[in-house]
């Protein structure tokens, strides 16, 4: 002993120490290093004490170096950039970090919930399923006090500011995973000339070699890593993304990957998202994904300083961090006597090696021996000691044919407890990709077997242990990608690794004995994020839960935000065990996506707030706003819905919009409505079979409305069609349906009636259109029109002119969807707003006002005109409707016509569309979607007629209407219906669904 | 007499002539409108040689294109193709009432249509050195300079909205431009995706009318 | 069976829990049963328990091919409500959660039956309309259902941004505040546990591969274990009826696809209803362990592949971060996807069918495990007196043929 | 996220894709004369194999063409996509 031992080992390492990183862990202030994780920083600090567990709150600490972490789990920043659950493994120090421990109150070290380790025994695996029942209907109580016990971190308290990207992209091989295999893929597909992109989640690619200590030709291989990096960089087709996680792999393969772009900052730069989501279509894939090493399943294996054998080793090598300063290796493997050399050799006191194997052997342990490294074979730690940080172990001797090691007990001291139980490949991608996984007896572990879609795994996930097998098969893997992209490519030449020693045979022991029955003294952890045990998985076996995932499901196990990476194999094991089949036989359990947790802004992206979806504007929009319109969406379109003045509420505006189109003019912006433009010799003839009514000897300038139904014979949309010329038509739609519209029309076209001569296109926003109605409507066009004789006979009601409006080419229709004299007024969309103009400017004198879509449903409600939508709900045919004037039975087919004639189509009991008007005097009018009885005195569960569809106060009649779909309705007029309200019962006589101008003389005036 | 009435663009309300710069610095992603391009939807069948010679005359000699996702790019005429029977023409501003007379007269014999769509869409193009790391933020389409070339077209997503694509460059220098067709309606979400989309790398508004590079229309 | 409850957990823990009976038998198929239900479901196994206990039919098999609960029983998001617009639906469901009600103490299994509301969520006039439609049906059919203005959600769901700045702005919302969620997984179990109790035999990894008719009546199945002889033969397969139906010479009007879901890592509890809104496409609630579960919508296109596509997860988290903004960096854990089968209307079959002696459950679409028990029970009717209850008569194939459909999809979208 | 390859544009990305379900149902020229029970075979009734799938697909946001493909439902394999009135291709594996 030279100096005092300094967790932080005076060199080496890949971290920065010109660059100190101040940061706060629980209130205390640290430092470390740039290159740090905060989970090396804490241990450099001799932090040990950094989480409580889910359920019995039990102290833990930093049990691994990556993904895997099922422990250290920490609430990352703060205010409304509050992280939870956030790895502290996977964290890289920056300056300022601020971090803090979850599931503990008042503090991490004092915490009450512990109290749960007292009734430990009261809640084994499922225990909920068997209490809380009683009394009746007490689950609610208990559930409050079940919910204040759960999650872990907290929501921010405030809406994210940060931006998230999306982003697709295409390559010929993708390559996820930059360690050793997966830099040769790359290299060897880069060389070819391929599209790779090359993906890891870490900041610094290599992989393994970053910690390991490796030499590859003699020399660190991080200098032959950092050569490929440099030639890949300059390649231009090769992308190299660190800190990118592949998360997902989907059909044909498309990858998720999410790249981490400002999370090593405190917050990102001006403009820079902080994570990006990358959606690649890969033509072939090389996994590249490395492997996790698996803890052994003993005693009290979770007190902070137990830790996994390779995680200590890659803390000291690439962090330059000393775990502890007296280890305990426990092992069943030869591969954990290279990190307990390793440590050795950095200067820990390594105080035994305890070997599962009775009769360990081979260089590794010869190499431990040779140091004076005491090496116990046939033994098993049977407990560790110590609060908030292990103080030491028992060992004892295992015995043939027993589950208890009591013999030869013996105590060491140590602050440091490694173990290794082999190593797990990480196939979850593969697996995800839809390939097979096979069982290897030797290793116990799941390699990827046949694949389905493209892609190859190399190294380490694909079972290679030697360096040199890892950089061959990602060489391999890598040419071969490219090749079958069609690039001519040769594996590169590979730099010389170090000699791997042959290993000797693993032993796999999924629970190691105590000197009790598993269960009965302290707990054997498998999953030590969910706290489940081995005794848990022996009970849910023992209670049939027999299949993996009900295992799963019962005990939890697997299930926490670590995904199972450390302890899937050895529940699955244990099952296999308890149940007496063998562990292909019990299966694997689904890898799920994502591999790792994905931030929801990340798959979010920038589609939230204004961009969540687009708004449509008429080209006419801007005046609407100035003028302080008040705005509806339908569908993606915003609709002026009323335009209040001053000091006005909606009733009141409405009142006055009202008032002008029934007795003076209105305006109103109709541009959003679907138009379709229909060519071809055959197009009267398509009409006839998409509409119910007939098209064929309609007059060139004449206008016709229309119902299309589905085949089913319910009303699907509605509008008016125009005849522009003998083989030329102008269909109009309904806002909201335009597209689906013109789809099924495109359907009919492309798949059913191919032999039809007939070419649609959308012209919905090649026009803006406006409607003037009401009695000036005409004086008003008549000062903006020299070419158009507007003389009702020259230019009938459902007729269309041509000529210039306002010196503008247009279009004008004389429809009317408000009962009142009514020209629409058609032009080319950018002349839509000097039309407006115009005739705001000409309608002045006549008292021109602005109505939006909630008068616009005022005026037809009164005309008892339908809104496909309002009136219809899908349920609804045109005789439901009173309309059966528009179906044209007499032509031999038009869609919908056989599902008419359906049975309960034709019941005389169907809802049908009413009228209804108040008792006089009553003011209040009915709400939409009131539900009408005949028996005023009825009590629920009643039966009930109908409801209320439309529902407004008419300004004309100076009282409320309705309009309702009631059960044989037609039949019913004159009766009394009631709607049971809430605060009353109304009743309503049922009437004729028209209330103003029922001759239509206003229309035709 | 139409000449004298105020017309009013997609993207107006945004003034982008007056941000438009000549020189876009350092920013990664130029963007810029085209206004009011004449854009004719042709239909017609192509097995047709007597339509498409029609069609080919009546467009100074821009024959319509089988080549799917391809456009035939002359000095006043660019011609997308849209699907097995149907072009986009694009043409000068203007241009359009006597282009869709002069083409339908010539098609119409030949049981081609012509539909005149020139204010569907206006045109946003996107240029500058980072113009595809911008697009790929809301576009699926693989817009790698080998597999989506000059005088390539398509017609796929951007961000939620519907778009004809067009690389408009000539591939002679390092910095390629896209022309979009997009829905008047939704040409402002379009325009507020983009200018999000480039922000990381720097935006610049550009007067696109006046410079618009290498071959197309002017 | 030996009761659960605290006292038999107290008295297991003196002995390491070591001494826990079975929660149901594994037992081997017999030749022939009274009634054979295909599909371990939840709604299977709901309906072999209500055979043997409304209808005292216990010479049962339930034959599961997987492992049971496996299907959409274990996939759902847990979503338990009767707010249905058809009065025939709403009958239906209103049966189903009024038998979740007591299924705990019925069963003696806690499913963890949550009543803490459901909050469907209004962003245009057009689904104000269309909520208002639905509240007073409810309200007339006697099942508690009421419309809440802007400030009570507010004030319901803090975290809920109700901005009028908002794309899609929340102008009001409806509320059942008897809906709620339940332990999915226990709902199976603790059908399974009281059905084997009752002496249901229960055979899992148990595939029915043929269905056996002698003319025009079902006499049993062909299994991967043999075959298995009934004079009634139940499918309850949700996932797979129309491979079942085909099995018996019959074609369905159902479409297979897939539905995703997906939960959050678990945060400490922040949202405490249940919230749909079918305008932006999101629901979601917050387990009991903290997990947030949300319902993605469902790929397009068949698959019973119980896997889809990572944008209709994209798009379904992009719509909860907009009502949720701090939820932005919350991240996802598990994403999955179960196999819905829908019917042209949305409604399930719950019918005798042309083969005499086979029914079939099926076609519940999104909203199954809500009706879980319901469905158990009036399926056991059915198959007990071989014609239907008065509340799934109108969920019979013939409705089909007739054109009465039960159409769930809703009114159409706006279209003025 | 299936890759499509639309028949006139070549793979694109699902996205701009619509599924239209079971292909080659042939609308009944007798429709008037049949059964109620039989046009509900033609409106509801469907194949929804567990396996090979005809179904029909629309470029919706490419060149609108619809077109027809046959995918499996369980490995999500798209065997062939073909245009309208062009032949369909044989099942892969003869059976169902």
């Amino acid at each position: 002993m030279t100096a005092p031992f300094d967790l932080r080992r005076p060199e080496g390492g890949r971290i920065d120490r010109a660059r100190a990183m101040r940061f706060v862990f629980d209130g205390a202030g640290y430092s470390g290093y740039a290159g740090d994780t905060l989970a090396s920083a804490l241990l450099a600090n001799g932090v040990r004490l950094v989480a409580r567990s889910f359920k019995y709150h039990r102290p833990r600490g930093i049990a691994t170096a990556g993904a895997e972490e099922p422990n250290a789990l920490v609430q990352l920043r703060g205010n409304a950039r509050s992280e939870p659950n956030i790895r502290a493994t996977q964290v890289e120090l920056y300056d300022g970090l601020v971090a803090a421990s979850q599931n503990r109150w008042p503090s991490l070290e004092l915490d009450l919930g512990a109290l749960n380790s007292v009734f430990a025994k009261l809640l084994p695996a499922g225990f909920y399923y068997k209490t809380f029942m009683w009394p009746p209907g007490f689950w609610h109580f208990y559930e409050r006090l079940v919910r204040r016990m759960a999650g872990m971190g907290r929501a921010a308290d405030a809406s994210d500011p940060d931006r998230y990207d999306h982003r697709w992209a295409h390559c010929d091989v993708l390559v996820v995973g930059a360690g050793p295999s997966g830099l040769a893929a790359a290299l060897a597909a880069g060389r070819a000339g391929a599209r790779v992109i090359l993906c890891d989640e870490q900041a610094e690619p290599g992989g393994s070699l970053l910690g390991s200590g490796a030499t590859l030709d003699g020399a660190p291989a991080m200098q032959w890593a950092g050569a490929v990096l440099a030639e890949l960089g300059a390649l231009p087709d090769v992308t190299v993304l660190p800190r990118t996680t592949a998360f997902g792999y989907y059909d044909h393969n498309a990858l998720g990957l999410v790249e981490r772009v400002a999370d090593h900052a405190a917050e990102p730069l001006p403009g820079q998202p902080r994570q990006r989501l990358w959606l690649v279509r890969a033509r072939q894939v090389v996994l590249a994904t490395g492997a996790i090493e698996r803890p052994l399943v003993f005693r009290d294996n979770d007190r902070p300083g137990v830790m996994l054998a390779d995680a200590a080793r890659t803390y000291l090598g690439r962090y330059a961090v000393a775990c502890g300063r007296r280890a305990v290796l426990f092992t069943n493997n030869d591969h954990a006597y290279d990190a307990a050399l390793a440590l050795h050799a950095g200067g820990v006191d390594l105080a035994a090696i305890v070997d599962l194997r009775a009769e360990p052997g081979g260089l590794r342990v010869d190499a431990a021996r040779a140091r004076g490294l005491r090496v116990i074979a046939g033994r098993a730690v049977t407990a560790t000691h110590g609060r908030s940080s292990v103080t030491g172990v028992d060992i004892a001797r295992l015995q043939e044919g027993s589950d208890l090691a009591v013999l030869d007990r013996e105590s060491i001291a140590c602050d440091l407890v490694l173990n290794s139980g082999g190593w797990t490949p990480s196939v979850h991608l593969f697996s995800q990709s839809g390939g097979r996984l096979r069982y290897d007896e030797a290793t116990g572990a799941f390699l990827p077997g046949r694949a389905v879609q493209a892609v190859r795994a190399a190294g380490s996930c694909n079972g290679a242990v030697a360096l040199k097998d890892c950089l061959k098969q990602g060489a391999a893997a890598g040419a071969a990608a490219a090749g079958d992209c069609g690039f001519a490519a040769a594996p590169p030449a590979l730099p010389a690794a170090e000699p791997e020693p042959e290993s000797a045979p693993m032993r796999l022991l999924w629970v190691v004995p105590s000197d009790a029955p598993v269960g009965h003294k302290g707990k054997h952890f498998v999953d030590l994020q969910n706290d489940v045990t081995a005794a848990d998985l022996r009970l849910a076996a023992r209670e049939g839960y027999r299949s993996v995932e009900h295992l799963k499901r019962y005990t939890t196990t697997g299930m926490g935000t670590d995904q199972g990476k450390t302890s899937n194999l050895a529940a699955l094991a244990i099952l296999a065990e308890a149940t007496g089949r063998e562990i292909p036989a019990v299966g694997t359990t689904t890898f799920r996506p994502p591999y790792t947790p994905v931030a929801m802004g990340a798959l979010t992206g920038r589609t939230v707030g204004a961009l969540l979806d687009p708004a449509r504007w008429t080209p006419i929009h801007r005046w609407h706003v100035r003028a302080g319109a008040v705005f509806e969406n339908v569908g993606q379109w915003q609709r002026a819905r009323y335009y209040p003045q001053a000091g006005e509420d909606m009733h009141r505006a409405l009142a006055r919009e009202l008032h002008a189109a029934r007795n003076a003019v209105g305006i109103f912006d109709a541009s959003t409505l679907g138009k379709i433009d229909v060519k071809g010799p055959d197009a009267a003839r398509f009409l006839d079979l998409v509409y119910t009514n007939s098209w064929s000897k309609l007059g060139i300038g004449r206008c016709r409305y229309g119902f299309m139904l589905r085949e089913d014979g319910y009303v699907f949309d509605d509008g008016v069609t125009t005849r522009l010329a003998d083989d030329h038509f102008l269909v109009s739609t309904t806002t909201g349906n335009a597209a689906p519209v013109l789809s099924w029309l495109e359907d009919l076209l492309q798949m059913e009636w191919t032999e039809l001569k007939v070419r649609l296109t959308s012209v919905t926003e090649e026009y803006a259109v406006v409607t003037l109605s009401g009695p000036f409507a005409r004086r008003v066009l008549t000062e903006l029109t020299a070419d158009i004789d507007l003389e009702p006979k020259a230019f009938p009601f459902m007729s269309l002119s041509h000529g210039t409006v306002a010196g503008i080419a247009a279009r004008v229709f004389r429809v009317s969807f408000t009962g009142e004299l009514s020209y629409e007024v058609q032009v080319k969309a950018s002349y839509g707003l000097a039309l407006w103009n115009a005739c705001m400017e000409a309608g002045e004198k006549y008292g021109i006002t602005p109505y939006g879509t909630e008068a616009m449903h005022v005026l037809r409600a009164e005309k008892g005109y339908v809104i496909v939508g309002q009136e219809t709900d899908g349920t609804v045919t045109p005789y439901d409707l009173g309309m059966g004037w528009i179906v044209n039975d007499n032509k031999p087919d038009f869609i919908g016509k056989r599902g008419l004639r359906r049975a309960d189509l034709q019941r005389p009991d169907r809802k049908q569309l009413v009228g209804l008007r108040l008792e006089a005097g009553e003011r209040r009018k009915l709400p939409e979607g009131a539900h009408l009885v005949a028996d005023r005195d009825a009590v629920p569960p009643m039966p009930m007629l109908g409801h209320v569809t439309s529902s407004y106060w008419s300004v004309a009649l100076d009282a409320p209407i309705a309009l309702a779909m009631i059960k044989g309705g037609r039949a019913r007029m004159g009766e009394t219906v009631y709607a049971p309200l809430p605060d009353r019962v109304a009743a309503a006589t049922v009437v004729e669904p028209c209330f103003w101008d029922p001759e239509g003389k206003r229309l035709h005036g | 007499m139409a000449d004298a009435i105020p017309r009013l663009g997609a993207l107006d309300h945004l003034g982008l002539a007056a941000r438009a710069t000549a020189e876009p610095g350092a920013a990664g992603v130029w963007l810029g409108e085209r206004r009011f391009l004449a854009k004719i939807n042709l239909r017609g069948d192509p097995q047709n040689a007597a339509f498409m010679q029609a069609a080919g005359a009546a467009l100074d000699g821009v024959q319509p294109t089988t080549a799917p996702n391809t456009a035939v790019r002359a000095a006043a005429i660019d011609l997308l193709w849209l699907g097995p029977d149907e072009w986009l023409v694009v043409a000068a501003a203007g241009s359009e009432a006597a282009l869709a007379a002069r083409l339908a007269a010539a098609v119409a014999p030949h049981g081609g249509t012509v539909t005149d769509v020139t204010e569907s869409r206006t045109t946003i193009t996107v240029s500058g050195p980072r113009a595809r790391d911008a697009l790929a933020k809301g576009c699926p389409i693989d817009l790698h300079p080998r597999r989506f070339r000059p005088g390539d077209c398509a017609q796929s997503l951007l961000a939620r909205v519907g778009v004809i694509l067009l690389r408009a460059d000539d591939a002679t220098g390092p910095v390629p431009r896209f022309e979009l067709h997009v829905l008047r309606s939704m040409a402002d979400y379009l325009w507020r995706f983009l200018e999000d989309a480039g922000q990381e790398y720097g935006v610049a508004v550009v007067e696109s009318e006046d410079r618009s590079q290498g071959s197309g229309i002017r | 069976m030996k009761r659960y409850s605290i006292f038999s957990l107290a008295r297991n823990a003196l002995s390491h829990h070591e001494d826990w009976p079975q929660a149901w038998r594994s037992p081997e198929p017999k030749p022939a049963y009274d009634v054979i239900i295909v599909g371990g479901g939840g709604h299977g196994l709901a309906t072999a328990y209500y055979l043997a206990k409304e209808h005292g039919i216990s010479n049962v098999a339930v034959l599961e091919k997987g492992w049971l609960g496996g299907g959409n029983t274990g996939r759902n998001t847990t979503v338990i409500r009767s707010n249905y617009l058809w009065d025939e639906s709403a009958h239906l469901y209103e049966k189903s959660l009024q038998l979740y009600e007591g299924l705990s103490q019925d069963l003696n299994f806690n499913i963890m039956l949550s009543q803490r509301g459901v909050v469907n969520l209004a962003h245009s006039e057009h689904d104000l309309r269309e909520l208002s439609r639905r509240v007073h049906a409810l309200r007339l059919n006697g099942i508690d259902s009421e419309v809440l203005s802007l400030d009570e959600v507010r004030r319901l769901i803090p975290i809920l941004d109700c901005s009028p700045a908002a794309r899609y702005p929340v102008l009001g919302a409806s509320v059942q505040w008897r809906g709620g969620i339940a332990r999915h997984d226990a709902v199976a179990w603790g059908f399974a546990r009281a059905a084997d109790a009752r002496g249901v035999d229960i055979i899992q990894n148990c595939e029915v591969t043929g269905i056996l008719r002698d003319g025009g009546r079902v006499t049993g199945v062909e299994t991967t274990r043999g075959a298995i002889r009934a004079p009634k033969v139940g499918c309850v397969v949700a996932g797979h009826a129309s491979v079942l139906a085909a099995m018996a010479g019959l074609s369905l009007p159902i479409e297979s696809h897939p539905l995703q879901a997906l939960v959050s890592e678990p945060i400490k509890p922040v949202l405490h209803t249940v919230v749909m809104s079918s305008a932006v496409h999101a629901y979601i609630s917050q387990s009991d362990k903290g997990e947030l579960v949300m319902g993605a919508g469902i790929d397009t296109w068949n698959s019973y592949a119980q896997r889809g596509s990572l944008p209709v997860v994209a798009h379904t988290v992009g719509a909860v971060c907009e009502l949720f903004p701090i939820f932005g960096r919350v991240r996802m854990m598990r994403s999955w996807a179960g196999i819905v089968d829908i019917c042209p209307d949305a409604s399930p079959i719950i019918s005798r069918t042309p083969v005499e002696g086979l029914y079939f459950n099926c076609g519940w679409g999104t909203g199954g495990f809500k009706a879980t028990p319901g469905s158990g029970w009036v399926f056991a009717y059915t198959i007990a007196r071989d014609e239907p209850h008065p509340l799934n008569a109108p969920f019979a194939l013939e409705r089909f043929s007739t054109g009465a459909l039960i159409d769930e999809h809703g009114a159409a979208a706006v279209a003025h | 996220m299936l890759l499509i390859h639309c028949p006139w544009c070549g793979p694109r990305e699902e996205v701009e894709f619509r599924c239209g379900g079971q292909g080659h149902i042939a609308r009944p020229a007798d429709a008037m004369d049949i059964s109620d029970a039989e046009y509900a075979r033609y409106l509801f009734m469907r194949t929804n194999p567990k396996g090979w799938h005809y179904e029909r697909w629309n470029h919706v946001h490419g060149c609108r063409r619809w077109f027809n493909a046959l995918r499996h439902t369980v490995t999500h394999e798209i065997r062939a996509t073909y245009r309208p009135g062009e032949k369909k291709p044989p099942l892969p594996d003869g059976t169902t």
